[in-house]
């Protein structure tokens, strides 16, 4: 017997054609079937978006998982090097396209922190109106889509059935039902239609008690328990060497919110609760979802009740122009800190911007979560470490 | 006994006249199955479902046919050529064969077995040889691992299937499934009240019935085709016609065990327990005719109901994982199974 | 397939045959980008596409009729889609769901984006919209089914020839429809 | 066993999708039932050529260059002689590519003259995407779908146009009063100043209830125009000859 019949050699990439299949023999007639390697995407139902995680298995268990980013890479920060303040704001509530009001906000926030602008407060209040519930539509998402992959499919009907509502009330101010480009530097385009805050009280008193429902049909599903405890367990110091944030962070205990500890907008005015979990596995991560969305109604009303009268906007000379240097701002995204690194030369385009989101970090954290678990246990994982494929490419 | 209503006296033209029937039966039953799931799912989840294909959609299941006679058959170039055309037939054909001898109205079943039981769960665990060379003969990873998913599990749940049927027979003193109606008519609890099995037995028919929905693979049993893991499982590859027969056998499939489990448990054809059908005849149609359709018209509605609760459950839990199913079915299903065996020969012998 | 592809059915015959195509569309959702999240809300409780006939249930190519592609598309995940929709059986029609696979949309001048996704797979219908709202997909999918209902296979098989994409780096770049003068 | 037994959580779920059965779906059924949309919804962008002078500022803010214009310049003969002749751009071409936009409606803000307006109309699908480009017949056309803006939010600060145009009529209104009370003595001459004002007035009073004028309406759907324009149309054909008819009678009855 040869030594080695075929070895899945050097220069063949992970997952490559062949790769997997092949048997390798060593030894005196040893057989030994090499792990089975399998790739779940790019395109795959459990990834929710291109995601490609390139796994090694060992009957059902995962021995080594890769994800492979890059397949939804649209090179947002080059192109964000070649518009205008007003076109970047445009643009960059596609990344995570989930949570376009956040987006569009940090970008905004580091460019009137570099010009030192002052914002109408009613501004910057519609702003939290808006930034929460973006925020409700952004979180109703992963509970309909995490039901959906563990085999659930009703919830990602009534999750969508809410997502509706809050999409017709978001395009009745901005007219848009994804991507509202709502913000402006400066403050926002233009003030609240008439009747928006009424129906914005009304909604947040349905969105509570659909929550509920959500409650019955997943939370307390002793199959959902049993699929997603001890599952997925992020230990919290592994979640911070990781970078790990947002309801993914919380589950595992660590409180880290931009909005308490480094409050923007009018956040400091306003109660805010950061739900956190016990032991950090996929059931804490679903709960925490759940808790938060509570909790941004909890804000939105607030916001209701506070909400002062006034011009929404500043003057401005028609072309923008960031003074020269360069600025941080992080602000809490639905799905964790995302970060706006503006550099400027003065110019009406940044000189680069680089973005810190939230997604890339979850997700870095992916190899770590998937070793050694089962493939249905990988999906369970999949699904609750909370990422928009757009925001790790970007 | 009563004899089938289709036993003429031509041998050859009775025959003809219950494959006719039965690949009628097999063709329209799992259409109306289907129906309802696209029905019932879609309000279950504050949908409407099909609407525009006829009136309320009923020509959506049709339509699916239509166009799955027009899709191109492809076979993958690594596929394994004739296993993989000839594993739709296998998985098909189980289904149909069990129809032959369960008794869907009085008279109305094409041949009564003495082994009826027997023969019904011994058919049906075929099908998963047609899942297995599915799975294998197409060349996927997905493919693969769906079909020894879903002959573990067909494993693991055909045990608990044939324990809780088994104490049925123990009960009814037969193996006929015809035998198994009239025995459940003629069952008196305490010699007064009469009753179908299901509730002496309503362990055995708890049983019974999770395990077929594991054996059908419906959720939350579903993982040889959970379609976020392995897309969907032995079927991956297929296209056309062939898809087509596996959801074909899929939906016989679900009519068969729920006609199953309304015949071992929940009385068969008699409406309600201890009352006949009626037999008297309506203008030109005989008492006995009448009879048949009624007593199909009323086991329709319980397979129907049973199916209900399959689509019920769909719409509801998730799935569960593989190790888990078959945790359930050896540490609990089995023991159980048993255990309900054992009470019911305790009873049997004692009574 | 089969003979319908080659030879002209009675019209009574067509009718039904076009019929069943029309009211059957199994959808591979491709979904990509933003526009994935409008798709998913157009099959969820308020638009409900299934009413339409559009079946989500196929959850890979080989078993879908439609293939919805809503997103951007970019130069890495290009060689997918062109696989996905080979590994589809013919007859399949392609909807283009949003500017990014219409024309790129926002990321017109980006390096890594496919302009347009007809330039790897011959697109049926194009959805204005970025994204577009559900109501426009449906609107789509009944111009969908319009043409399907007074199709032709036979026609529709050999145009398939003459309605080959434009490879990206090859083919001939003035018979893309942007590059037509107008 | 798995972590937990079977427990009410199980029934709960189940008693939850029965509840949702037995209640109305929540579809709206779109190609019968049409959206009601906001006014503010991006749908598509309407052109009132008219407006247009073409300084581009549309074409140039646009992120994604997909609006594409022609004009050229014009030369306007001078209104009395010897003064010197005057150009002006006259607009040729007004396309927008809606395969490319990104509906970010940046070029509707910048536009200084109100040129550019938003309509929530989205049926405009097509088997071709040479189509998606729609010229300036097309994108006028688009103007009979537009809404009026939506009334803002109580405590929001007016828009400068709205508040400027308000605080003007009420100068105006204050000085047609002191005028009135100053021209009270000479009655023939205040009698001919209030006629301008009242003359309005009373048009101003004509209220007609909005129809649909079904004559014009199936004309234009017999031309081919959609539903919803033919709509506006017939509703706007119907004010209009109400309004002359009533407007007629009062004349007539005078």
């Amino acid at each position: 017997m040869t030594d080695t019949l075929l070895r899945p050699g050097s220069g063949m990439l992970p997952g490559g054609p062949g790769e997997g299949m092949l048997v390798e023999v060593r030894g005196e007639g040893e057989l030994r079937t090499q792990d089975m390697n399998l790739n779940i995407g790019p395109q795959h139902p459990a990834t929710h978006g291109v995601l490609r995680v390139v796994i090694d298995l060992d009957g059902e268990k995962i021995v080594r998982a890769t994800p492979v980013i890059g397949y939804m890479h649209r090179g947002f920060e080059k192109l964000a090097e070649a518009r205008d303040y007003r076109q970047i704001i445009a643009l960059v509530n596609r990344h995570d396209w989930l949570s376009a009001f956040c987006n569009e906000l940090g970008v905004a926030l580091a460019v009137e922190r570099m010009m030192e602008l002052e914002v109408p407060d009613r501004a910057e209040w519609i702003r939290v109106l808006m930034a929460e519930w973006n925020r409700v539509l952004n979180h109703l998402m992963f509970v309909g889509s995490f039901g959906l992959e563990l085999g659930a499919i009703t919830p990602v009907f009534f999750a969508f059935r809410e997502r509706e509502d809050i999409q017709g009330l978001m395009e009745s101010a901005t007219g848009g039902r994804l991507h509202f480009t709502y913000t402006r530097v400066g403050g926002l385009k233009e003030d609240l239609p008439r009747g928006f805050l009424a129906a914005s009280a009304k909604m947040t008193r349905n969105v509570r008690v659909r929550n509920s429902e959500y409650r019955d049909l997943l939370e307390g599903n002793e199959i959902f328990k049993a699929r997603t405890r001890k599952v997925g367990i992020l230990p919290p110091d592994v979640a911070l060497d990781y970078g790990v944030s947002g309801p993914t962070l919380h589950a595992t205990g660590i409180a880290e919110d931009a909005r308490v500890t480094e409050p923007y907008c009018r956040y400091d005015k306003v109660n805010v609760h950061v739900p956190v979990g016990a032991t950090g596995d996929s059931y804490d991560r679903f709960q925490i979802l759940l808790a938060r969305i509570d909790a941004s109604l909890d804000i939105i009303d607030q916001v209701l009740d506070n909400i002062p009268p006034g011009p929404v906007n500043v003057k401005l000379p028609k072309i923008v122009k960031a003074p020269e240097g360069e600025i941080y701002v992080r602000t809490e995204n639905p799905l964790g800190q995302g970060g706006y690194y503006l550099v400027s030369d003065g110019k009406k385009n940044p000189w680069r911007l680089k973005m810190r989101t939230p997604s890339f970090n979850n997700i870095s954290a992916m190899s770590y979560l998937l070793k050694d678990q089962l493939l249905s246990d990988m999906i369970a994982i999949l699904g609750s470490v909370f990422f928009v494929v757009g925001d790790v490419d970007r | 006994m009563t004899e089938s209503l289709l036993a003429l006296d031509n041998v050859w033209l009775a025959l003809l006249l219950k494959v006719a029937a039965i690949v009628g039966f097999f063709l329209v039953a799992p259409l109306v199955i289907g129906y309802i799931e696209h029905k019932g799912l879609a309000h279950m989840q504050a949908r409407l479902g099909p609407m525009e294909a006829a009136f309320h959609g009923i020509g959506q299941l049709p339509a699916d046919g239509i166009k799955f006679i027009q899709k191109e058959d492809i076979i993958p170039a690594n596929a394994d050529k004739w296993v993989f055309s000839l594993a739709p037939g296998v998985a098909l054909v189980p289904a149909m064969v069990i129809l032959a001898v369960i008794p869907l109205g009085p008279g109305l079943w094409a041949e009564d077995l003495d082994t009826g039981v027997f023969f019904a769960l011994a058919v049906s665990s075929v099908s998963v040889i047609g899942i297995l060379m599915a799975a294998w003969s197409s060349a996927s990873k997905y493919s693969l691992m769906g079909g020894i998913r879903a002959a573990a599990q067909l494993i693991a749940y055909e045990l608990p299937l044939v324990l809780g049927a088994a104490a049925v027979v123990l009960q009814a003193g037969t193996m006929s499934l015809v035998g198994i109606v009239e025995a459940q008519n003629d069952f008196r609890i305490l010699g007064v009240v009469p009753m179908w099995f299901v509730l002496p037995q309503a362990l055995g028919f708890l049983l019974f019935f999770v395990a077929s929905l594991a054996e059908l693979s419906r959720p939350p049993f579903d993982m040889p085709i959970a379609d976020s893991e392995l897309i969907f499982g032995h079927m991956t590859e297929y296209t056309g016609l062939r898809y087509a027969f596996f959801m074909l056998a899929e939906y016989a499939g679900i009519v068969v065990l729920s006609a199953l489990a309304v015949v071992l448990f929940l009385g068969g054809w008699y409406p309600l327990p201890g009352v006949g059908l009626p037999s008297f005849d309506v203008l030109f149609l005989p008492g006995e005719v009448v009879a048949a359709l009624a007593g199909f018209a009323v086991t329709m509605g319980k397979i129907v109901a049973l199916a209900f609760v399959m689509i019920w459950f769909r719409a509801t839990f998730p799935r569960l994982r593989e190790d888990q199913l078959q945790r359930i079915s050896w540490l609990a299903f089995i023991p159980l199974a048993i255990l309900n065996i054992v009470v019911v020969a305790v009873f049997k012998v004692v009574a | 397939m089969g003979l319908n592809d080659q030879v002209e059915v009675p019209r009574p015959v067509k009718f039904i045959l076009n019929w069943g195509r029309k009211y059957s569309l199994w959808v591979f959702n491709f979904g990509l980008a933003c526009c994935a999240i409008e798709f998913i809300a157009t099959s969820a409780a308020r638009h409900d596409f299934i009413r339409l006939g559009v079946i989500p249930f196929a959850h890979g190519p080989r078993q879908a009729d439609l293939l919805i592609v809503a997103g951007t598309l970019t130069d890495k995940m290009a060689p997918a889609i062109k696989r996905l929709y080979d590994q589809m059986p013919e007859p399949k029609y392609v909807i283009s769901f949003g500017s990014c696979s219409n024309c790129g949309g926002p990321y017109w001048d980006s390096y890594s984006v496919t302009k347009g996704v007809d330039q790897i797979i011959p697109v049926d219908i194009y959805v204005p919209g970025c994204p577009p709202r559900p109501e426009a997909l449906l609107e789509g999918i009944i111009k969908l089914q319009e043409m399907i209902q007074g199709e032709s296979l036979k026609d529709r098989y050999a145009a398939q020839a003459a309605r080959q994409p434009i490879v990206v780096g090859g083919g001939d770049p003035t018979r893309h429809p942007r590059n037509d003068p107008m | 066993m798995p972590a937990t037994l079977p427990q009410i959580g199980l029934l709960k779920g189940l008693a939850l999708t029965l509840k949702t059965m037995l209640k109305p779906a929540t579809t709206a059924q779109y190609p019968h039932v049409k959206p009601a949309l906001p006014p503010r919804s991006r749908g598509v962008i309407a052109l009132m050529e008219e407006n247009c002078t073409v300084c581009m500022l549309c074409a140039r803010e646009c992120p994604d260059w997909c609006i594409y214009i022609d004009s050229h310049k014009e030369v306007v003969p001078p209104k009395d002689e010897g003064a010197r002749a005057r150009t002006r751009n006259v607009l040729d071409r007004f396309a927008i590519d809606f395969a490319l936009c990104m509906y970010c409606g940046i070029c509707i803000e910048v536009c200084p003259f109100d040129a550019l307006f938003w309509s929530p109309e989205f049926e405009y699908s097509t088997y071709s995407i040479r189509e998606l480009t729609h010229e300036k017949e097309q994108l006028r056309a688009w103007m009979d779908t537009v809404p009026a803006p939506p009334e803002l939010e109580v405590g929001a600060e007016l828009p400068k146009e709205i508040a400027d145009g308000l605080a003007a009529a009420r100068k105006a209104a204050e000085q047609a009063s002191a005028a009135v009370t100053a021209a009270a003595d000479a009655a023939p001459a205040a009698a001919k100043e209030g006629a301008g004002p009242t003359a309005t007035a009373v048009e101003e009073d004509i209220h007609v209830e909005v129809q649909i004028d079904q004559a014009v309406f199936d004309q234009l759907i017999a031309e081919g125009k959609t539903e919803r324009v033919a709509r506006a149309k017939a509703k706007a054909a119907y004010v209009r000859a109400e309004k002359a008819r009533i407007r007629a009678e009062r004349e007539s009855g005078q």
